[in-house]
């Protein structure tokens, strides 16, 4: 029997050794990681599925633990993602200025997610999201940027800020920090309050519209290997909390008639429309490839956050499957780039071409997480997409049905921008020398290419385990689901049939070309040019501003946004400035008023 | 399963066969109407054959392979495809979704191909289909969405059954905005004239097809023919009641590919972002103008 | 007549700059001023000044009975309807004239031509000596007097080589029956197969 | 009565091939697609001949856009130096079988630019030409003709110039370096 207090204290304890180790040798503290989170991996995966991990406490006064089906499915992917990258640290450690500090820091971050998923006490929960906001924020300035980490802390930290005021107002009304309770116990106004600071709360930690600016900051310039983990894994929070909000506080509010849904809701999926909306056009525009992935992220995040506010069992399963396959899709398309990143130095589109010749197998698991994040059968994306879809068509959410299904096609356009610019097309004479990428780091390539496609071909497993979800946090049905096929409101989709379908198609395709006369070979550089004579591979490689007759469309309104943000942050620092000018002055003068304000003050308490 | 999967692929087939004929049938009217004498019918068979006769080039295994899954998705959305209410290979798996997204794996790896092909003309072929297809779809989605939501079920067959009982119209009828921008969308997913911005001959060698030759091109013939049969049928099927026996379904195939055609054959062609305008003014509009009034009023036809 | 003002004007800049060997006006809007060498880049920079800011072409002939190359620098103005060529006499041998990419920056690119096309040398063009238009070249310059382009043709390009005598007159060829085949073909291919 | 009996005869390997071919030659003389070099003049006659007034289209025959995609290499005119040697490039971009088809007289002897510095007096030294249609500049009706022979020249396996193309491949060469130089252009502009 796994104990989670056991697994936490293992966990900080295995991040102490591994500085310490990672100190004396980089590479041997990093191996030391992969095995202290698998092991923690294998421990959850082997107890929790059936929740019989041991939740008594006995080193750790005040901590208190409980099992939750959803909790679980957030730990058991979030973890997975944590054990996958982990593989890829041993080569990428050196390049980090701290690189003592990173899988301490590391490790204790996944502690904190496991203690934010079991706990059962809201102080703790907040205890343990600020403990993952801290130690996340000291490992992504690693990378490119300090900028981004003070900008994701900033964000975080409206997030957290919120959150807490909720849970004093859940306190104030309820009497307990039980989660369970103190969701159950709110109603009226009271609900509203909590649900719109939860609700930004979410909002923050996912990313989305309006408080996005940190997610392409944070996602581009993290560490490598971080941000498959910032993508895949820590936004996911967001999403839980959303559930907390949307799902099990759902306050009575006037209810649109004709959708048949509360206006919280409404507005909530109307946030997560426009997010799905403005992450695509923003991934359409951006060069570097990494930034572009969170793009995709904060869309992906608005698909969540309509699904769990369509309340609707299909598409809370969706939202739910829709968190898995994504973690999945963006954890391998965020660690084929850190792959290729790492042999050639370089993230920004307009600098790579032709990695395919180099490292194939990178560019296969690139294809597959693309596939599945662009909701293509048959990939995980599409089961989940399709369930969503299910459930805005039978609400008959039109307005959020345009978003939905913008943000579905123009996924199409913008994952295969880094495809083409970055994988395909020429072959750039500086990447002669790059290999494909270690043993090491293909293993975890390897895994999430199966898992992508196993998502999509057998969704009996994992609906079955929402179908717990389902059952355990709300009234919806469960979902019909046989081996292969799910059913939903509008009809059956087999996925496996689709699959082996797919297989008889690309068979006959191969027939067809194997029968035909074989081709002659020739070289990348033997293109039509009309015939005119190119010796520089760069001149033949077009991927600066790929969608430039599209981009030139909204060119002028993508920076609004960041205006507004940067003007805000102006006008906080005048605040500060005004506050600093007030307090911290050196002039004799403002010191004088200070010290009769007080003096009055005083006289005046002593007095009453 | 078995039985299933060889009527999948003897849709497949014969999609192709009808395509093949009715495109060669096609190029001979237009031709009638520039005063030519025209193709023979079979032409486009001769062509296909020829292609996959000749001895083309190849430009790595990406080439290739990308050739092939495209294909290879395309084959297999086909025989996900009813031809009439009885002749379908998988019944109530035809779900409408499958054919939108299946349809998008073959495109997947042409564009994959064409760009790894390594010409910039190619990749501007395919970043211009691409546009196009986030023109075209939305409003078409839309559409989809009132005409699911209007006959409580996603799947082809069911759709077609739901406008053939008695009291209900054709949706082209009953939901005639709707019908209109369907029209709209078809000749974009066909890339008709106005917009075919994406092949453009003339201006960037015929955008994702310039590398191809010999078999490679043979097959992405094969598939053109393939999808426009899925596309046409996809609108017959939600627009134009279906078909009870396959002799009318082959009239309303051959109606609406050639009427489609001829529209396109007394149009320019407009330019990338004027696609984009297009799509996203009058058929958003009144596809949603028509979502709204069909379901949340009920007016229906 | 504002284009007569225009000559005289044009004519009373060149002389204060140069001295003027033979002026010539070709027709109403072009005129011609034949001048030193040496004062070339004199007038041009200031009729550039006086508004003729487009050098519209610049080339070379071959004088070769007097052993010279006349230069001619074209320019254009685009506010007066006229044409003025400048025209300067040089040494065939080691033909040679200083640059004037200083002065129109567009000229790199026909002296080059020049330089391709004559053998004249341009001292401050950088790059005058790199190959524009002909490739791999390996004879004199085309365009000289001296060059014999039938020679440098039968040398270089394979001729066609014909041993019968087509001629159409000869009663005894055969070739009018094939003649007679490719026009009754023609003919069915002018009514489309139909016969008439 | 004489009983004939049908004895199926095994095909060679060769045999077969041979079959294939035929079947393949049927398709291929039925379906021409032209790559224009639209060099010289004689590029002026194929608009008739591709509209209305002789309507290529129902020969089988159609414009393409790349040289990937054509079997006929369409030299119009006279042809420079500069110019060969990019349809060179092109020639050995297409697909093979290709065929090439030259209109005009100066592919053939150099027409009236048979003593100039820059352009070349005979084609076929460079590149096997299947069909060369005489006269300057040809009418329509010639052309047609030219292509028309082009079709029984593949269906009598006679239009073997891309295998000679690979049967004499050094002669060719030969001859196109002593006319051009070694392929060497640079782009100045891209350096």
């Amino acid at each position: 029997m796994a104990n989670i207090e056991y697994l936490l204290l293992f966990l900080v304890g295995s991040a102490v050794i591994s500085y310490f180790l990672t100190r004396l040798n980089s590479f041997i503290g990093s191996i030391f990681t992969i095995f202290a989170t698998m092991f923690v991996f294998v421990s959850l995966a082997a107890y929790g599925f059936n929740m019989n991990l041991d939740t008594t406490v006995s080193l750790l006064p005040w901590f208190s633990f409980s099992q939750t089906y959803l909790g679980f499915f957030f730990v058991i992917i979030i973890a997975f993602i944590y054990l996958m990258v982990s593989f890829f640290h041993p080569y990428f450690l050196d390049k980090y200025p701290y690189k003592n500090s990173y899988n301490l820091l590391f490790l204790l971050s996944l502690a904190g997610i496991i203690g934010a998923f079991y706990t059962d006490h809201f102080l703790q929960l907040f205890f343990f999201f600020e403990m993952i906001i801290w130690t996340t924020m000291f490992l992504i300035p690693q990378g490119k940027s300090r900028e981004a980490a003070v900008s994701y802390f900033g964000f975080s930290l409206t997030g957290s800020v919120a959150l807490l005021i909720g849970i004093f107002v859940i306190y104030q009304n309820v009497g307990r920090f039980d989660i369970q309770a103190g969701l159950a116990g709110i109603s009226g106004t009271t609900s509203v309050f909590v649900f719109v600071l939860f609700m930004i709360a979410a909002l923050a930690k996912l990313g989305t519209f309006p408080l996005h600016i940190w997610l392409p900051l944070a996602h581009g310039n993290a560490p490598h290997p971080f941000s498959p983990v910032l993508s895949g894994a820590l936004v996911k929070l967001g999403a839980f909390i959303g559930i907390l909000a949307l799902i099990k506080i759902n306050p009575i509010g006037p209810v649109i008639g004709a959708i048949d849904l509360a206006l919280g809701q409404y507005i909530i999926a109307f946030i997560g429309s426009l997010s799905i909306v403005f992450g695509t056009l923003m991934a359409i525009k951006e060069d570097d490839a990494k930034k572009l992935l969170a793009y995709s992220s904060m869309s992906h995040g608005g698909y969540i956050l309509v699904a769990f506010s369509a309340l609707n069992g299909f598409a809370f399963a969706g939202g739910l499957y829709h968190i898995l396959a994504h973690a999945l899709a963006s954890a391998g398309a965020f660690m084929a780039i850190a792959a290729v990143a790492r042999a050639t130095g370089t993230t920004k589109m307009k600098e790579l071409g032709g990695m395919i010749h180099k490292m194939p197998i990178t560019y296969l698991a690139y294809l597959i997480a693309i596939i599945s994040m662009a909701g293509i059968p048959p990939m995980g994306g599409f089961i989940s997409k399709w369930l969503i879809f299910q459930a805005v068509i039978d609400r008959g959410m039109i307005l959020i049905a345009v978003a939905v299904f913008f943000g579905s096609v123009g996924s199409f356009l913008y994952v295969f921008r880094p495809l083409a610019a970055l994988f395909l097309g020429q072959e750039f004479r500086e990447y002669k020398h790059v290999k494909e990428a270690p043993l090491l780091m293909l293993i975890p390539t390897f895994i999430i290419m199966g898992l992508n496609i196993y998502t999509g071909v057998i969704p009996k497993q994992i609906i079955d385990f929402i179908n717990n979800i389902i059952g355990e946090n709300t009234a919806f049905a469960p979902v019909v689901a046989t081996t292969f096929t799910v059913t939903a409101t509008y009809g059956t989709l087999n996925a496996g049939l689709i699959a082996l379908i797919f297989g008889v198609g690309v068979a006959i395709a191969f027939i067809i070309f194997i029968l035909m006369k074989k081709s002659r070979k020739v070289e990348l550089m033997d293109t039509y040019t009309a015939a005119n004579f190119v010796h520089d591979e760069h001149l033949l490689h077009y991927s600066v501003d790929f969608y430039a007759p599209l981009e030139r469309m909204y060119e002028k309104q993508s920076h609004w946004m960041k205006k507004f943000y940067d003007a805000l942050a102006h006008k906080v620092k005048e605040v500060g400035k005004l506050a600093k000018y007030l307090f911290m002055s050196n002039n004799i003068g403002v010191t004088l008023i200070w010290i009769l304000v007080i003096i009055v003050l005083l006289i005046g308490v002593v007095a009453l | 399963m078995i039985v299933n999967i060889l009527v999948g692929i003897g849709i497949a087939l014969f999609g192709f066969a009808l395509q093949t004929s009715i495109g060669g049938i096609n190029r001979k009217i237009v031709g009638r109407l520039q005063k030519r004498h025209g193709p023979r019918w079979y032409q486009e068979f001769i062509d296909i054959f020829k292609l996959l006769s000749k001895r083309g080039i190849s430009h790595g295994w990406i080439y290739d392979f990308g050739v092939i899954m495209a294909l290879g998705g395309i084959i297999a959305t086909a025989m996900f495809m009813p031809l009439t209410v009885d002749i379908v290979a998988f019944k109530q798996f035809d779900n409408f979704f499958i054919f939108v997204y299946l349809l998008a794996v073959g495109m997947l790896g042409m564009a994959m191909s064409a760009s790894g092909s390594g010409n910039p003309w190619a990749s501007i072929g395919v970043m211009r289909a691409l546009t196009t297809m986030l023109a075209y779809e939305v409003p078409f989605l839309i559409v989809a969405l009132t005409i699911i939501n209007v006959s409580d079920s996603s799947s082809l067959t069911a759709i077609q059954a739901f406008q053939q009982t008695a009291g209900n119209n054709w949706f082209i009828i009953a939901l005639p905005l709707g019908g209109l921008v369907g029209v709209l969308s078809l000749m974009g997913m066909l890339g008709k004239k106005p917009f075919e911005t994406y092949i453009a001959p003339a201006e960037i060698a015929s955008g994702p097809m310039v590398e191809y030759g010999g078999k490679q091109l043979g097959m992405l013939f094969i598939l053109h023919e393939i999808s426009v049969f899925i596309e046409v049928s996809l609108f017959v099927h939600l627009f134009l009641g279906g078909a009870s026996n396959i002799f009318i379904f082959l009239i309303k195939y051959f109606t609406v590919y050639t009427v489609v055609n001829l529209i396109s054959n007394v149009n320019g062609r407009f330019k990338i972002d004027q696609v984009v305008k297009f799509f996203y003014k009058w058929p958003l509009l009144l596809a949603i103008i028509q979502a709204f009034i069909a379901i949340y009023l009920g007016w229906v036809i | 007549m504002n284009s007569m003002n225009n000559i005289e004007r044009v004519k009373e800049i060149v002389e204060k700059v140069a001295k003027v060997r033979k002026f010539e006006q070709i027709d109403k809007f072009q005129i011609a001023f034949e001048i030193e060498k040496n004062d070339v880049h004199q007038t041009l920079s200031a009729l550039k000044l006086a508004g003729w800011k487009q050098l519209s072409y610049l080339s070379a002939i071959d004088w070769i009975e007097t052993s010279k190359f006349e230069l001619v620098y074209v320019l254009f103005n685009w506010d007066e309807a006229l044409y003025i060529q400048i025209r300067a006499m040089i040494e065939r041998e080691a033909a040679e004239m200083n640059s004037i990419i200083s002065i129109f920056p567009g000229a790199k690119y026909y002296e080059r031509e020049a330089h391709e096309f004559f053998g004249i040398n341009f001292p401050g063009n950088p790059d005058y000596h790199k190959q524009l238009i002909l490739e791999n070249w390996d004879d004199i310059p085309p365009l000289r007097k001296d060059f014999d382009p039938s020679v440098y043709s039968d040398r270089k390009f394979p001729k066609r080589e014909y041993s019968v005598d087509y001629s159409v007159k000869d009663p005894e060829n055969k070739s009018f029956e094939k003649i007679k085949e490719r026009e009754k073909r023609a003919l069915s291919l002018r009514t489309g197969g139909q016969k008439k | 009565m004489k009983s004939t009996k049908f004895t199926p005869v095994p095909l060679t390997k060769a045999e077969t091939d041979k079959k294939w071919w035929e079947i393949g030659d049927f398709f291929r003389r039925n379906s021409l697609w032209l790559l224009m070099y639209c060099t010289g003049c004689c590029a002026i006659e194929l608009p008739p001949a591709m509209t209305s007034a002789y309507d290529m289209e129902r020969l089988g025959m159609g414009p393409m856009a790349t040289p990937r995609q054509a079997d006929i290499l369409l030299v119009s005119g006279y042809l420079s130096l500069k110019t060969l040697r990019r349809l060179i490039y092109t020639y050995e971009q297409m697909s093979e079988p290709r065929y090439v088809v030259a209109l005009g007289s100066c592919p053939i002897n150099g027409g009236i630019y048979h003593d100039s510095h820059a352009v070349i007096n005979q084609l076929d030294q460079y590149i096997p030409v299947d069909v060369y249609v005489a006269g300057c500049m040809p009418n329509t009706e010639a052309v047609m003709n030219g292509f028309v022979d082009l079709m029984d020249q593949i269906k009598h396996k006679r239009a073997n110039g891309w295998k000679k193309y690979h049967e004499n491949y050094s002669w060719y060469k030969a001859n196109q370096i002593t006319s051009l130089g070694e392929v060497d252009v640079h782009d100045e502009f891209h350096e």
